[in-house]
């Protein structure tokens, strides 16, 4: 049985989708995606265990050898996405049981947690492959059911953002399959490993050069590094609250994942990074996404949309971990990849209780929240220290490995310019400290009320139904991604283990 | 050089209209349509790749020596359902757009958003 | 040069000659009417002239029964379509051509 | 110049001016049928660069479904595009230029169409598919072979691609029905069109034939599930165009069509399921018959393209329903 784990990581989500459409309840949709998202974290746990000694498993599909076939590659590269992935899924089956029946029509339930067991089959899909053109098939999968999600949200806007995200990323997506096709015009091969084998007697042709650039500029957009970024805000703030706990925490770290696999073990550093100025310039739009994310956060009047600009910003911190393409450099930025996913999430999911009790995300609607929701108000603040980056909080952790990263590489600007944006987080996030702890409360009543017009006025049938108990289901998700924050900030030895053993995989120049 | 390779520069060309027509138009559907110009010109390069000289469709057939490569038919197989499955999303999204704004063009959707903002 | 090759020559031809008619008369005709019927042509006429000419040199006994099925089909649903869009033109109010109005203008 | 390279040129050059037409179209039906045009001049050149396969479906999809999709869009939206704002107009040049010039740039060390000496041709999985296939699984089609069993699982991923997108469909278009519009709009077919309505209830059994043939014959002919489900989908598309949706429900509803997607994938992953515990991979054919592998290579094969069928047949008649309940609003 343990063999056939890494089929099983993806099989298990993609049988429970269908499930949830033969279904006819809703509850049973609803146990159906948590049968989902638990059987991936046991599996993702499972599969860490298997490879924890720095162990590859390769498991041919339909029994034929790569490359004829397609292989499935687990190593301790993409075993600490696969647990993220697993851990925030469960996270969402948690917090979507009351979130979604408060927030998404009866009716559309059902097919609503199928099409999120569809978005994790492809978050899992691409992360487990070891196949180029399968890494496409299943980056699709995943955008398609984030398209549908997003597009559910409950005002008009949400269309809107889900059909601009569909655009620049069916675009991204092709640009994808062209780097994947040039690269093949050359060596005759998708499978990575054999790519990886084939392109060094290619090396200097032009057309690998066309191929890396049109991977990376294809996964940066799913990725929304700056200036690429444009799809992310509105789609993070208008998808409905589960929907965005998980893109923020894991959709964007997928596509980061799927670079460091395509630069550091397919293509290789001597071509990526040696040759052409593919660190340089990953350095040059992290520096830029990291001020650009963080500067317009700043000036943000929605909390959600507060949120979606400083994960430009996080983002761009994480590539350039990666630009950096040292071993400590990239464990940084897995370590990252972990911190912020925690972090992202548990502030996303406290934009969700906000959004059931007081019926709108706006800073305004948050005024002295302090006082009248102080638990949620505690975990914000917590998370958002993450954010800014203070001791002892995880956010601390990973930036200070950053900062070394960029130290012994002598980054002294892009190190400024860490701070900098450090210092811009601590702006955004001192804005939400000084509306919800000194700004006096609007009269409750009369403000949920006008809230609740406008969401009709909206003429979206998704009309949120204000309520005013905040169900354990949604503040334990909450409050056990708070403490996590802390805790992996007082002992990162988890989060750096996983984070060392995948940076070792990647820069050490392993089998991919 | 360009007996060999022109197809793919023209192929190249069909890619920059398809992709110009997305990033051009505000009109949801024409950006719609010009994705699928812009993929089907992808294909055929994915499927220019897999031709020999002189060969046959890949349908192992007696007598026949040469054929054509298999696989980018087999990839570009499943990337035509792709984009049809994008187009099908899109399409979907598009029809609920025009019926909450009550147009599809995307800059007149955008301004009726910022007209709304403005009076709350 | 057999025989059967002339008179699959002639076939092809006269499709070709049906095709192209079709084609300049979809764009010269004056109204929708009459450049319908100029397509309609085009794919009973012109397209069934040409399976029939490919049936002569057919190489084995499959193909030519393809051949056939494909033309008996095109008999049937070009026509069918034809008459459907200038029922639908009809339906919608389009007017039919008259040289004096045309003069008029 | 050789007729292989004239009638590509030729194509090739239909396809440039039928894109240009597309972009400069305003009408939006006109945009949409010459998409259609552009599909099915795109699959005559599919055949002349030998993919049969891929040319069906490109016919099917592109000049059949897309073309469907998008005239449905239209008549529930706009059909007239506003002009283009002239702010759009650089950077959309700007970036088209800057990838078609990547592009080119690159292609400068690809090797030349058709050139047998290329890497594409030279790698040993050519061999595998093409010669060592015939022995591991006794399909002549080697686009099916490939397809379903050696890259079976990117196959699996695009009918869970299809899956997601009707899932994603139906969540869409879920909502009010008009039944005062279906009513009226009965009456209207049953006193119009007698023609078109006698025409296409002959064809119908043929059409549910000819998708069964493409779907059992895709071993040794261009075809497989997919492009069977595309037939069999448009088949019963036709029939609710002439006879309106209450009549076509009443032999496939709505319910059933949903169990049908589901199980469709349900029979592709279950082979895959059936074949693990059988000891074996996922998707290994193999399993089914340990004595025989190419038999049970043919049953496998079989089995998911059965499932293919109807995972895709069910997708696109349960999306053209969901569009067309979705009523005229204007």
């Amino acid at each position: 049985m343990t063999s056939q784990l890494p089929a099983l990581q993806v099989v298990v989500p993609l049988v429970c989708a269908a499930g949830c459409v033969l279904l006819r309840s809703a509850f049973g949709a609803w146990l159906l995606f948590s049968v989902a998202a638990t059987a991936s974290l046991l599996t993702a746990v499972a599969l860490t265990v298997q490879v924890w000694d720095g162990d590859v498993i390769r498991y041919e599909m339909g029994g034929w050898p790569a490359p004829a076939g397609i292989e499935l590659v687990i190593d301790q590269a993409n075993v600490v996405v696969l647990l993220l992935l697993g851990v925030i899924a469960v996270i969402a089956a948690a917090y979507g049981r009351r979130s979604i029946e408060l927030e998404v029509p009866l009716r559309r339930i059902r097919m609503f947690y199928a099409a999120m067991c569809l978005l994790l089959t492809g978050l899992f899909g691409i992360t487990v492959t070891g196949d180029a053109f399968n890494l496409f098939v299943f980056l699709e999968i995943s955008s398609l059911s984030s398209y549908a999600l997003i597009a559910l949200g409950r005002r008009r806007r949400a269309l809107l953002a889900a059909f601009q995200y569909l655009v620049i990323g069916t675009v991204g997506g092709t640009f994808l399959l062209i780097g994947v096709g040039l690269a093949f015009a050359v060596t005759g091969t998708l499978n990575m490993a054999d790519l990886a084998d084939r392109l060094p007697a290619v090396a200097g042709n032009r057309a690998v050069t066309g191929a890396v650039v049109f991977i990376f500029v294809g996964l940066a957009i799913k990725m929304a590094v700056f200036p690429l970024h444009a799809w992310l805000p509105g789609a993070y703030s208008e998808a409905p609250s589960v929907v965005s706990i998980v893109l923020a925490a894991v959709g964007t770290k997928v596509a980061i994942y799927a670079f460091a696999r395509f630069a550091f073990t397919v293509f290789g550093i001597d071509v990526v990074f040696t040759d052409l100025p593919i660190g340089e310039a990953i350095l040059v739009v992290g520096s830029l996404a990291m001020l650009a994310g963080a500067g317009v956060a700043c000036f943000q009047q929605d909390f959600k949309r507060l949120l979606a600009w400083s994960s430009i910003g996080q983002v761009g911190m994480i590539v350039t971990g990666i630009g950096l393409a040292t071993a400590s450099g990239v464990s940084a930025a897995y370590l990252h990849i972990i911190n912020h996913a925690v972090i992202k999430g548990a502030l996303f999911a406290a934009a969700g209780i906000l959004l059931i009790r007081l019926g709108s995300t706006s800073l305004e609607s948050m005024a002295g929240l302090g006082r009248r929701m102080p638990l949620t108000f505690g975990a914000v603040v917590i998370a958002g220290l993450g954010l800014i980056g203070v001791p002892p909080t995880a956010g601390f952790a990973s930036k200070w490995a950053l900062a070394s990263a960029l130290v012994e590489d002598d980054r002294w600007l892009i190190l400024i310019v860490m701070l900098a944006s450090s210092l811009l987080a601590m702006v955004y996030v001192g804005r939400i400290v000084e509306v919800g702890w000194f700004r006096a409360p609007a009269d409750l009543d009369e403000r949920t009320a006008e809230n609740v017009d406008q969401a009709t006025a909206a003429a979206n049938p998704g009309v949120v139904r204000v309520r005013e108990q905040t169900s354990v289901l949604m503040a334990g998700p909450v409050a056990l991604l708070a403490v996590a924050s802390v805790y992996f900030g007082i002992d990162a030895s988890l989060p750096s283990s996983l984070a060392d053993g995948a940076a070792r995989i990647l820069t050490g120049g392993g089998a991919p | 050089m360009i007996a060999t390779h022109y197809t793919y520069w023209i192929i190249f060309a069909l890619m920059m209209i398809g992709l110009y027509a997305v990033m051009s138009h505000g009109n949801l559907v024409k950006k719609l349509i010009g994705l699928n110009i812009f993929q089907v010109a992808v294909f055929m390069f994915f499927i220019s790749l897999g031709r020999v000289d002189g060969g046959s469709p890949p349908i192992i057939t007696e007598g026949i020596e040469v054929y054509s490569h298999p696989l980018p038919h087999v990839l570009i197989l499943t990337a035509i359902v792709v984009g049809v499955a994008t187009t099908s999303v899109g399409v979907a999204i598009a029809i609920r757009i025009y019926e909450a704004y009550g147009t599809v063009e995307e800059d007149n959707a955008l301004a009726r958003d910022a007209a709304e903002e403005g009076t709350q | 040069m057999t025989a059967l090759d002339v008179a699959s020559g002639v076939l092809l031809l006269a499709g070709s000659l049906f095709a192209v008619t079709g084609g300049i008369g979809l764009l010269r005709f004056p109204d929708f009417y009459t450049r319908t019927h100029a397509a309609g042509l085009m794919d009973a006429a012109g397209a069934v002239l040409i399976l029939l000419g490919l049936l002569l040199l057919a190489p084995d006994l499959g193909s030519g029964v393809r051949l056939l099925l494909i033309a008996a089909f095109l008999l049937v649903t070009g026509p069918t379509a034809t008459h459907a869009l200038a029922h639908a033109a009809r339906n919608d109010g389009v007017r039919v051509w008259a040289e004096r109005e045309d003069k008029k203008r | 110049m050789s007729t292989f390279d004239l009638a590509e040129a030729v194509l090739l050059g239909i396809l440039i001016v039928t894109a240009v037409a597309i972009t400069r179209a305003r009408s939006l039906f006109v945009a949409a049928m010459l998409g259609g045009l552009f599909s099915l001049v795109t699959a005559s050149l599919f055949v002349l660069l030998d993919a049969v396969d891929v040319a069906l479906t490109e016919a099917a999809v592109g000049a059949g479904i897309s073309t469907v999709l998008f005239i449905t869009a239209l008549a529930l939206t706009n059909s007239r595009e506003a002009t283009t704002p002239r702010r759009r107009v650089i950077p959309a040049g700007l970036v088209a230029v800057l990838a078609t010039a990547g592009l080119v740039y690159a292609s400068f060390d690809l090797p030349g169409v058709g050139d047998p000496d290329s890497p594409v041709q030279t790698h040993p999985i050519t061999d595998t598919y093409l010669r060592e296939s015939q022995e591991d699984l006794h399909v002549p089609n080697t686009v099916t072979g490939v397809l379903a069993s050696y890259r079976g699982y990117d196959t699996l991923g695009e009918v869970v691609v299809i899956f997601t997108a009707g899932i994603g469909v139906l969540l869409l278009m879920l909502g009010p029905r008009r039944p005062a519009d279906e009513v009226k709009d009965r009456a209207y077919l049953q006193t119009e069109y007698r023609v078109l309505r006698v025409v296409s209830k002959t064809l119908m059994p043929f059409i549910l034939l000819f998708a069964l043939y493409v779907l059992l014959h895709g071993e040794y002919s261009p075809g497989g599930g997919f492009q069977a489900g595309v037939i069999f989908g448009a088949g019963f598309i036709l029939y609710t165009l002439m006879f309106g949706l209450a009549a076509v429900q009443r032999v496939l509803p709505m319910r059933t069509l949903v169990v049908l997607v589901a199980v469709g994938v349900l029979i592709y992953a279950g082979v895959g399921v059936a074949t693990m515990a059988l000891g074996g991979g996922f998707l290994d054919y193999n399993e089914f018959n340990p004595g025989n592998p190419s038999g049970g290579q043919v049953a496998g094969i079989l089995l998911i393209e059965v499932g293919v069928g109807v995972t895709v047949a069910a997708v696109m008649v349960a999306m053209f329903y969901s569009l067309v309940r979705r009523g005229v609003r204007r």
